[in-house]
Protein backbone atom coordinates (compact mmCIF):
# COMPACT_ATOMS: atom_id res chain seq x y z
CA UNK A 1 0.00 0.00 0.00
CA UNK A 2 1.40 3.42 -0.90
CA UNK A 3 0.70 7.21 -0.21
CA UNK A 4 0.93 9.63 -3.40
CA UNK A 5 2.89 12.72 -3.02
CA UNK A 6 1.98 15.61 -5.18
CA UNK A 7 4.63 18.15 -5.16
CA UNK A 8 4.77 21.41 -7.14
CA UNK A 9 6.72 24.79 -8.45
CA UNK A 10 9.99 25.37 -6.43
CA UNK A 11 9.55 22.26 -4.04
CA UNK A 12 8.94 19.77 -7.46
CA UNK A 13 12.22 20.69 -9.08
CA UNK A 14 13.87 20.66 -5.81
CA UNK A 15 13.08 16.90 -5.45
CA UNK A 16 13.21 16.69 -9.15
CA UNK A 17 9.47 15.57 -9.39
CA UNK A 18 5.92 16.19 -9.39
CA UNK A 19 4.71 13.17 -8.00
CA UNK A 20 6.15 9.90 -5.73
CA UNK A 21 4.80 6.81 -4.63
CA UNK A 22 5.77 6.70 -1.07
CA UNK A 23 5.22 3.08 1.37
CA UNK A 24 2.45 3.49 3.29
CA UNK A 25 2.70 2.70 7.11
CA UNK A 26 -0.02 2.64 9.89
CA UNK A 27 -0.76 5.48 11.47
CA UNK A 28 0.62 7.92 9.21
CA UNK A 29 -0.20 11.75 9.12
CA UNK A 30 0.97 14.16 7.06
CA UNK A 31 4.21 14.89 9.35
CA UNK A 32 5.04 11.89 9.14
CA UNK A 33 4.86 11.42 5.60
CA UNK A 34 6.70 14.71 5.18
CA UNK A 35 9.26 13.69 7.15
CA UNK A 36 9.73 10.27 5.31
CA UNK A 37 10.18 12.12 2.13
CA UNK A 38 12.61 14.19 3.84
CA UNK A 39 15.15 11.49 5.09
CA UNK A 40 15.29 10.97 0.87
CA UNK A 41 15.48 14.50 -0.12
CA UNK A 42 17.13 16.77 2.67
CA UNK A 43 16.33 20.03 1.28
CA UNK A 44 12.36 19.39 2.03
CA UNK A 45 13.13 20.32 5.49
CA UNK A 46 13.97 23.85 4.17
CA UNK A 47 10.39 24.28 2.48
CA UNK A 48 8.78 22.73 5.91
CA UNK A 49 8.64 26.20 7.42
CA UNK A 50 6.11 27.64 5.06
CA UNK A 51 4.77 24.68 3.13
CA UNK A 52 0.73 24.11 3.53
CA UNK A 53 -0.61 20.68 3.39
CA UNK A 54 -3.57 18.91 1.78
CA UNK A 55 -4.97 15.34 2.44
CA UNK A 56 -7.02 13.90 -0.97
CA UNK A 57 -7.56 17.79 -1.85
CA UNK A 58 -8.86 19.71 1.65
CA UNK A 59 -6.65 21.30 3.67
CA UNK A 60 -5.10 19.61 6.31
CA UNK A 61 -2.95 20.15 9.71
CA UNK A 62 0.50 18.44 10.42
CA UNK A 63 -1.38 15.63 12.79
CA UNK A 64 -3.97 15.02 10.10
CA UNK A 65 -4.15 11.36 9.35
CA UNK A 66 -3.30 9.89 5.86
CA UNK A 67 -5.07 6.76 5.30
CA UNK A 68 -3.57 4.01 2.56
CA UNK A 69 -3.94 5.25 -0.65
CA UNK A 70 -4.40 8.68 0.00
CA UNK A 71 -2.99 11.98 -2.07
CA UNK A 72 -0.82 13.80 -0.16
CA UNK A 73 0.03 17.64 -1.46
CA UNK A 74 2.77 19.55 -0.32
CA UNK A 75 1.83 22.92 -0.80
CA UNK A 76 4.49 26.00 -1.12
CA UNK A 77 3.37 29.58 -0.69
CA UNK A 78 1.08 30.41 -3.55
CA UNK A 79 1.81 33.42 -6.60
CA UNK A 80 -1.29 32.98 -8.81
CA UNK A 81 -2.74 35.66 -10.50
CA UNK B 1 -20.45 29.50 -12.46
CA UNK B 2 -17.87 29.28 -15.00
CA UNK B 3 -14.11 28.07 -12.85
CA UNK B 4 -11.35 27.01 -15.21
CA UNK B 5 -7.82 26.21 -14.96
CA UNK B 6 -6.47 25.32 -18.22
CA UNK B 7 -3.30 25.81 -20.20
CA UNK B 8 -5.63 27.32 -23.18
CA UNK B 9 -5.93 31.17 -23.70
CA UNK B 10 -8.13 33.10 -21.79
CA UNK B 11 -11.38 35.02 -23.62
CA UNK B 12 -12.74 37.87 -21.88
CA UNK B 13 -15.72 37.50 -23.69
CA UNK B 14 -16.55 33.85 -22.58
CA UNK B 15 -16.09 35.45 -18.72
CA UNK B 16 -18.71 38.16 -19.36
CA UNK B 17 -21.20 35.98 -20.93
CA UNK B 18 -20.70 33.59 -18.29
CA UNK B 19 -21.96 36.16 -15.10
CA UNK B 20 -24.39 38.19 -17.67
CA UNK B 21 -27.88 38.21 -15.76
CA UNK B 22 -30.96 40.43 -17.29
CA UNK B 23 -31.41 41.71 -13.54
CA UNK B 24 -27.25 42.41 -13.51
CA UNK B 25 -27.04 46.39 -14.34
CA UNK B 26 -23.18 46.04 -13.63
CA UNK B 27 -19.88 43.38 -14.68
CA UNK B 28 -16.99 43.96 -13.62
CA UNK B 29 -14.26 41.85 -15.20
CA UNK B 30 -10.44 41.31 -13.91
CA UNK B 31 -7.64 40.54 -16.24
CA UNK B 32 -4.31 39.55 -14.34
CA UNK B 33 -1.36 40.60 -17.51
CA UNK B 34 1.97 39.44 -17.89
CA UNK B 35 4.24 42.81 -17.91
CA UNK B 36 7.97 42.86 -18.65
CA UNK B 37 9.02 43.72 -15.19
CA UNK B 38 8.87 42.88 -11.68
CA UNK B 39 11.05 45.10 -8.87
CA UNK B 40 13.20 46.48 -11.80
CA UNK B 41 14.26 42.87 -13.44
CA UNK B 42 13.11 42.77 -17.29
CA UNK B 43 10.78 39.62 -17.67
CA UNK B 44 10.92 37.35 -20.64
CA UNK B 45 8.20 35.12 -20.09
CA UNK B 46 6.41 33.46 -16.69
CA UNK B 47 5.33 29.81 -15.86
CA UNK B 48 2.32 28.83 -14.43
CA UNK B 49 2.20 25.62 -12.58
CA UNK B 50 -0.91 24.63 -10.51
CA UNK B 51 -2.79 21.86 -8.85
CA UNK B 52 -5.53 22.13 -11.17
CA UNK B 53 -8.12 20.38 -9.87
CA UNK B 54 -8.01 22.12 -5.86
CA UNK B 55 -6.92 25.47 -7.52
CA UNK B 56 -10.40 24.95 -8.85
CA UNK B 57 -12.26 23.92 -6.20
CA UNK B 58 -10.53 26.77 -4.19
CA UNK B 59 -11.72 29.34 -6.96
CA UNK B 60 -15.59 28.03 -7.09
CA UNK B 61 -15.72 27.92 -3.04
CA UNK B 62 -14.20 31.31 -2.53
CA UNK B 63 -16.47 32.73 -5.60
CA UNK B 64 -19.63 31.12 -3.65
CA UNK B 65 -18.24 32.94 -0.98
CA UNK B 66 -18.42 36.32 -3.16
CA UNK B 67 -21.86 36.09 -4.13
CA UNK B 68 -23.34 35.71 -0.66
CA UNK B 69 -21.08 38.57 1.06
CA UNK B 70 -21.56 40.97 -2.51
CA UNK B 71 -25.46 39.97 -3.36
CA UNK B 72 -23.83 38.96 -6.59
CA UNK B 73 -25.73 37.95 -9.73
CA UNK B 74 -22.86 35.54 -10.29
CA UNK B 75 -18.63 35.06 -10.25
CA UNK B 76 -16.55 33.39 -12.81
CA UNK B 77 -13.31 32.48 -12.13
CA UNK B 78 -10.37 31.20 -15.08
CA UNK B 79 -6.62 30.54 -14.49
CA UNK B 80 -4.10 29.86 -17.34
CA UNK B 81 -1.01 27.59 -16.79
CA UNK B 82 2.12 26.39 -18.67
CA UNK B 83 4.29 28.76 -20.74
CA UNK B 84 2.80 32.67 -20.98
CA UNK B 85 4.41 35.60 -23.01
CA UNK B 86 4.54 39.46 -21.82
CA UNK B 87 0.97 40.66 -22.65
CA UNK B 88 -0.76 37.37 -22.25
CA UNK B 89 -3.77 37.42 -19.68
CA UNK B 90 -3.10 35.20 -17.19
CA UNK B 91 -6.65 35.49 -14.75
CA UNK B 92 -9.91 36.49 -15.48
CA UNK B 93 -12.17 37.23 -12.50
CA UNK B 94 -15.42 39.01 -13.65
CA UNK B 95 -18.75 39.32 -11.05
CA UNK B 96 -22.15 40.64 -11.89
CA UNK B 97 -24.63 42.38 -9.62
CA UNK B 98 -27.73 44.72 -9.68
CA UNK B 99 -25.23 47.74 -9.01
CA UNK B 100 -21.74 48.55 -9.55
CA UNK B 101 -20.06 49.50 -6.37
CA UNK B 102 -20.72 46.04 -5.42
CA UNK B 103 -18.96 44.51 -8.61
CA UNK B 104 -15.84 46.86 -7.91
CA UNK B 105 -15.72 45.61 -4.08
CA UNK B 106 -16.81 41.92 -5.07
CA UNK B 107 -14.14 42.10 -7.70
CA UNK B 108 -10.84 43.22 -5.73
CA UNK B 109 -11.87 41.02 -2.73
CA UNK B 110 -11.90 37.76 -5.21
CA UNK B 111 -8.75 38.47 -6.55
CA UNK B 112 -6.86 38.94 -3.61
CA UNK B 113 -8.07 35.48 -1.99
CA UNK B 114 -7.70 33.54 -5.25
CA UNK B 115 -3.91 35.07 -5.08
CA UNK B 116 -4.02 34.29 -1.66
CA UNK B 117 -5.23 30.84 -1.56
CA UNK B 118 -5.63 29.10 -4.89
CA UNK B 119 -2.76 26.45 -5.33
CA UNK B 120 -1.10 28.22 -8.60
CA UNK B 121 2.30 29.10 -8.54
CA UNK B 122 4.41 31.54 -11.23
CA UNK B 123 8.10 31.23 -12.12
CA UNK B 124 9.52 34.20 -13.65
CA UNK B 125 12.43 33.51 -16.27
CA UNK B 126 14.82 36.21 -17.25
CA UNK B 127 17.45 36.65 -19.85
CA UNK B 128 20.09 35.29 -17.03
CA UNK B 129 17.88 32.84 -14.88
CA UNK B 130 14.86 32.04 -13.59
CA UNK B 131 12.85 31.91 -10.01
CA UNK B 132 9.85 30.47 -8.59
CA UNK B 133 8.17 33.80 -6.88
CA UNK B 134 6.56 33.37 -3.68
CA UNK B 135 3.16 35.45 -3.03
CA UNK B 136 3.74 38.26 -0.54
CA UNK B 137 0.29 37.81 0.11
CA UNK B 138 0.27 33.77 0.11
CA UNK B 139 -1.58 32.08 3.14
CA UNK B 140 1.72 29.92 3.25
CA UNK B 141 3.68 32.94 3.86
CA UNK B 142 2.15 33.45 7.30
CA UNK B 143 3.46 30.50 8.45
CA UNK B 144 6.95 31.66 7.61
CA UNK B 145 9.58 33.71 10.07
CA UNK B 146 9.56 37.14 9.22
CA UNK B 147 13.13 36.88 7.86
CA UNK B 148 11.74 34.48 5.36
CA UNK B 149 9.02 36.81 3.50
CA UNK B 150 10.85 39.29 2.62
CA UNK B 151 9.70 43.01 2.36
CA UNK C 1 -6.44 56.33 -25.53
CA UNK C 2 -10.14 54.78 -26.90
CA UNK C 3 -12.83 57.28 -26.28
CA UNK C 4 -16.03 57.08 -28.28
CA UNK C 5 -19.81 57.63 -28.22
CA UNK C 6 -21.42 55.48 -30.68
CA UNK C 7 -24.81 53.58 -31.72
CA UNK C 8 -22.87 50.30 -32.34
CA UNK C 9 -22.78 47.30 -30.12
CA UNK C 10 -20.01 47.46 -28.05
CA UNK C 11 -17.05 44.97 -27.67
CA UNK C 12 -15.47 44.40 -24.65
CA UNK C 13 -12.35 42.87 -26.40
CA UNK C 14 -11.62 46.21 -28.30
CA UNK C 15 -11.67 48.49 -24.98
CA UNK C 16 -9.08 45.69 -23.29
CA UNK C 17 -6.99 45.72 -26.14
CA UNK C 18 -7.19 49.79 -26.34
CA UNK C 19 -5.36 49.35 -22.84
CA UNK C 20 -3.32 46.57 -22.89
CA UNK C 21 0.36 47.38 -21.97
CA UNK C 22 3.47 45.58 -21.90
CA UNK C 23 4.47 47.49 -18.52
CA UNK C 24 0.83 46.73 -16.83
CA UNK C 25 -0.06 43.67 -14.77
CA UNK C 26 -3.47 44.62 -14.55
CA UNK C 27 -6.73 45.69 -16.41
CA UNK C 28 -10.06 46.41 -15.37
CA UNK C 29 -12.94 46.18 -17.57
CA UNK C 30 -16.25 47.65 -15.91
CA UNK C 31 -19.50 47.10 -17.95
CA UNK C 32 -23.14 48.76 -17.71
CA UNK C 33 -25.88 46.48 -18.79
CA UNK C 34 -29.00 46.97 -19.36
CA UNK C 35 -31.09 45.70 -16.61
CA UNK C 36 -34.84 44.18 -16.94
CA UNK C 37 -36.21 46.22 -13.86
CA UNK C 38 -35.59 49.23 -11.94
CA UNK C 39 -37.16 50.69 -8.46
CA UNK C 40 -39.46 47.40 -8.58
CA UNK C 41 -40.64 48.53 -12.12
CA UNK C 42 -40.08 46.08 -15.19
CA UNK C 43 -38.19 47.64 -18.03
CA UNK C 44 -38.80 46.74 -21.41
CA UNK C 45 -35.91 48.90 -22.75
CA UNK C 46 -34.05 52.02 -22.41
CA UNK C 47 -33.13 54.57 -24.77
CA UNK C 48 -30.06 56.77 -24.63
CA UNK C 49 -29.54 60.08 -25.90
CA UNK C 50 -26.44 62.09 -25.89
CA UNK C 51 -24.52 65.13 -26.90
CA UNK C 52 -22.01 63.33 -28.48
CA UNK C 53 -18.89 65.57 -29.38
CA UNK C 54 -19.09 67.23 -26.12
CA UNK C 55 -19.54 63.51 -24.26
CA UNK C 56 -16.47 62.40 -25.84
CA UNK C 57 -14.58 65.73 -25.08
CA UNK C 58 -15.81 65.36 -21.18
CA UNK C 59 -15.04 61.65 -21.07
CA UNK C 60 -11.06 62.16 -22.88
CA UNK C 61 -10.74 64.87 -20.23
CA UNK C 62 -11.75 62.56 -17.45
CA UNK C 63 -9.70 59.76 -18.72
CA UNK C 64 -6.84 61.62 -18.98
CA UNK C 65 -7.30 62.66 -14.86
CA UNK C 66 -7.68 59.25 -14.00
CA UNK C 67 -4.34 58.20 -15.91
CA UNK C 68 -2.41 61.15 -13.81
CA UNK C 69 -4.27 60.56 -10.52
CA UNK C 70 -4.21 56.62 -10.51
CA UNK C 71 -0.82 56.37 -12.18
CA UNK C 72 -2.36 54.05 -15.48
CA UNK C 73 -1.02 53.11 -18.26
CA UNK C 74 -4.09 53.98 -20.58
CA UNK C 75 -7.98 54.66 -20.26
CA UNK C 76 -10.65 53.80 -22.64
CA UNK C 77 -14.58 54.81 -22.31
CA UNK C 78 -17.20 53.66 -24.63
CA UNK C 79 -20.80 54.94 -24.29
CA UNK C 80 -23.58 53.81 -26.74
CA UNK C 81 -26.76 55.41 -27.46
CA UNK C 82 -29.81 55.01 -29.35
CA UNK C 83 -32.50 51.99 -28.19
CA UNK C 84 -30.98 49.27 -25.85
CA UNK C 85 -32.83 46.10 -24.80
CA UNK C 86 -32.51 44.11 -21.82
CA UNK C 87 -28.88 42.74 -21.58
CA UNK C 88 -27.07 44.83 -23.38
CA UNK C 89 -24.13 47.03 -22.58
CA UNK C 90 -24.14 51.01 -22.62
CA UNK C 91 -20.96 51.68 -21.01
CA UNK C 92 -17.30 50.23 -21.05
CA UNK C 93 -14.29 51.40 -19.23
CA UNK C 94 -10.94 49.94 -19.41
CA UNK C 95 -7.93 51.23 -17.41
CA UNK C 96 -4.80 49.12 -17.02
CA UNK C 97 -2.04 49.83 -14.75
CA UNK C 98 1.32 48.16 -13.18
CA UNK C 99 -0.54 46.66 -10.36
CA UNK C 100 -4.36 45.58 -9.25
CA UNK C 101 -5.24 48.32 -6.78
CA UNK C 102 -4.66 51.28 -8.97
CA UNK C 103 -7.21 49.56 -11.87
CA UNK C 104 -9.85 48.78 -9.17
CA UNK C 105 -9.56 52.51 -7.76
CA UNK C 106 -9.52 53.98 -11.60
CA UNK C 107 -12.13 51.92 -12.37
CA UNK C 108 -14.58 53.22 -10.05
CA UNK C 109 -13.82 56.87 -10.09
CA UNK C 110 -13.62 57.13 -13.67
CA UNK C 111 -17.56 55.23 -13.81
CA UNK C 112 -18.87 57.40 -11.20
CA UNK C 113 -17.45 60.84 -12.72
CA UNK C 114 -19.18 60.06 -16.67
CA UNK C 115 -22.07 59.42 -14.88
CA UNK C 116 -21.75 62.39 -12.86
CA UNK C 117 -20.87 64.50 -15.88
CA UNK C 118 -20.99 63.34 -19.50
CA UNK C 119 -24.02 64.55 -21.43
CA UNK C 120 -25.93 61.53 -21.50
CA UNK C 121 -29.37 60.73 -20.82
CA UNK C 122 -31.02 57.35 -20.46
CA UNK C 123 -35.28 57.09 -21.03
CA UNK C 124 -36.82 54.22 -19.32
CA UNK C 125 -39.50 52.24 -21.43
CA UNK C 126 -41.77 50.30 -19.59
CA UNK C 127 -45.03 48.07 -20.67
CA UNK C 128 -47.46 51.07 -19.68
CA UNK C 129 -45.16 54.33 -20.33
CA UNK C 130 -41.93 55.95 -20.40
CA UNK C 131 -39.70 58.42 -18.73
CA UNK C 132 -36.50 60.05 -18.74
CA UNK C 133 -34.50 59.51 -15.84
CA UNK C 134 -32.27 62.26 -13.64
CA UNK C 135 -29.40 61.00 -12.67
CA UNK C 136 -29.04 61.43 -8.68
CA UNK C 137 -25.35 61.75 -9.07
CA UNK C 138 -26.05 64.42 -12.11
CA UNK C 139 -23.79 67.57 -11.76
CA UNK C 140 -27.25 69.25 -12.85
CA UNK C 141 -28.92 67.97 -9.91
CA UNK C 142 -26.81 69.90 -7.76
CA UNK C 143 -28.82 73.28 -9.19
CA UNK C 144 -31.96 71.98 -8.09
CA UNK C 145 -33.82 72.43 -5.01
CA UNK C 146 -33.50 69.50 -2.61
CA UNK C 147 -37.21 68.93 -3.20
CA UNK C 148 -36.55 68.40 -6.31
CA UNK C 149 -34.15 65.65 -6.43
CA UNK C 150 -36.49 63.14 -4.90
CA UNK C 151 -34.80 60.76 -2.44
CA UNK D 1 -27.40 86.26 -37.22
CA UNK D 2 -28.48 83.16 -35.13
CA UNK D 3 -27.74 81.43 -32.11
CA UNK D 4 -27.74 77.46 -32.51
CA UNK D 5 -29.81 75.90 -29.67
CA UNK D 6 -29.53 72.45 -28.62
CA UNK D 7 -31.86 70.50 -26.95
CA UNK D 8 -31.76 67.19 -25.10
CA UNK D 9 -33.25 64.11 -23.42
CA UNK D 10 -36.76 65.33 -21.35
CA UNK D 11 -36.17 69.16 -22.97
CA UNK D 12 -35.90 67.96 -25.99
CA UNK D 13 -39.31 66.33 -25.83
CA UNK D 14 -40.82 69.33 -24.35
CA UNK D 15 -40.36 71.83 -27.05
CA UNK D 16 -40.46 69.37 -29.93
CA UNK D 17 -37.03 70.00 -31.54
CA UNK D 18 -33.47 68.67 -30.69
CA UNK D 19 -32.39 72.05 -32.50
CA UNK D 20 -33.40 75.65 -32.92
CA UNK D 21 -32.08 78.43 -34.57
CA UNK D 22 -32.94 81.70 -32.37
CA UNK D 23 -31.94 85.54 -33.50
CA UNK D 24 -28.38 86.59 -32.32
CA UNK D 25 -28.98 89.78 -30.23
CA UNK D 26 -26.36 92.00 -29.74
CA UNK D 27 -25.26 91.07 -25.89
CA UNK D 28 -26.74 87.92 -25.82
CA UNK D 29 -25.73 85.67 -22.59
CA UNK D 30 -26.93 82.23 -22.30
CA UNK D 31 -29.44 83.40 -20.01
CA UNK D 32 -30.67 85.87 -22.65
CA UNK D 33 -30.90 83.20 -24.94
CA UNK D 34 -32.72 80.60 -22.56
CA UNK D 35 -35.00 83.55 -21.82
CA UNK D 36 -35.65 84.28 -25.47
CA UNK D 37 -36.68 80.42 -25.64
CA UNK D 38 -38.39 80.09 -22.51
CA UNK D 39 -40.84 82.94 -24.16
CA UNK D 40 -41.88 81.06 -27.08
CA UNK D 41 -41.89 77.64 -24.82
CA UNK D 42 -42.85 78.59 -21.40
CA UNK D 43 -42.67 75.18 -19.84
CA UNK D 44 -38.57 75.30 -20.49
CA UNK D 45 -38.95 77.87 -17.46
CA UNK D 46 -39.58 74.64 -15.51
CA UNK D 47 -35.64 73.18 -16.52
CA UNK D 48 -34.65 76.00 -15.53
CA UNK D 49 -33.07 75.31 -11.95
CA UNK D 50 -31.35 72.24 -13.22
CA UNK D 51 -29.59 73.15 -16.14
CA UNK D 52 -26.42 73.32 -17.21
CA UNK D 53 -25.73 75.18 -20.18
CA UNK D 54 -22.49 75.07 -22.43
CA UNK D 55 -21.36 77.47 -25.39
CA UNK D 56 -19.57 75.93 -28.42
CA UNK D 57 -19.17 72.94 -26.38
CA UNK D 58 -17.81 74.13 -23.16
CA UNK D 59 -19.77 74.37 -20.26
CA UNK D 60 -20.97 78.15 -19.42
CA UNK D 61 -22.41 80.32 -16.39
CA UNK D 62 -25.79 82.41 -17.19
CA UNK D 63 -23.89 85.31 -17.97
CA UNK D 64 -20.84 84.10 -20.17
CA UNK D 65 -21.39 85.81 -23.03
CA UNK D 66 -22.93 83.93 -26.43
CA UNK D 67 -21.25 84.96 -29.75
CA UNK D 68 -23.37 85.48 -33.20
CA UNK D 69 -23.42 81.54 -34.57
CA UNK D 70 -22.40 79.79 -31.67
CA UNK D 71 -24.06 77.42 -30.26
CA UNK D 72 -25.81 77.19 -26.76
CA UNK D 73 -26.43 73.52 -25.77
CA UNK D 74 -28.99 73.58 -22.44
CA UNK D 75 -28.02 69.83 -20.65
CA UNK D 76 -30.66 68.31 -18.05
CA UNK D 77 -28.92 66.59 -15.52
CA UNK D 78 -27.37 63.55 -16.66
CA UNK D 79 -28.22 59.87 -16.62
CA UNK D 80 -25.51 57.93 -18.69
CA UNK D 81 -24.03 55.02 -18.00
Amino acid sequence: MTVTVLLFASLADCVGARELALPYEPGDTVASVRDRLTADHPRVAEFAPTLLYAVDEEYAEEDAPVPAGATLALIPPVSGG
Amino acid sequence: MLIRVTPERLDPGAAIEAVRRDEAGAIDLFLGVVRNENKGRAVDHLVYDAYPSMAEKTMRALAEEAVGRFGLGDAAVLHRTGRLEIGETSLLVAVSAGHREATFEAGRWLVHEIKRRAPVWKKEVWADGEEWIEGPESLGMERAPAAMRGS
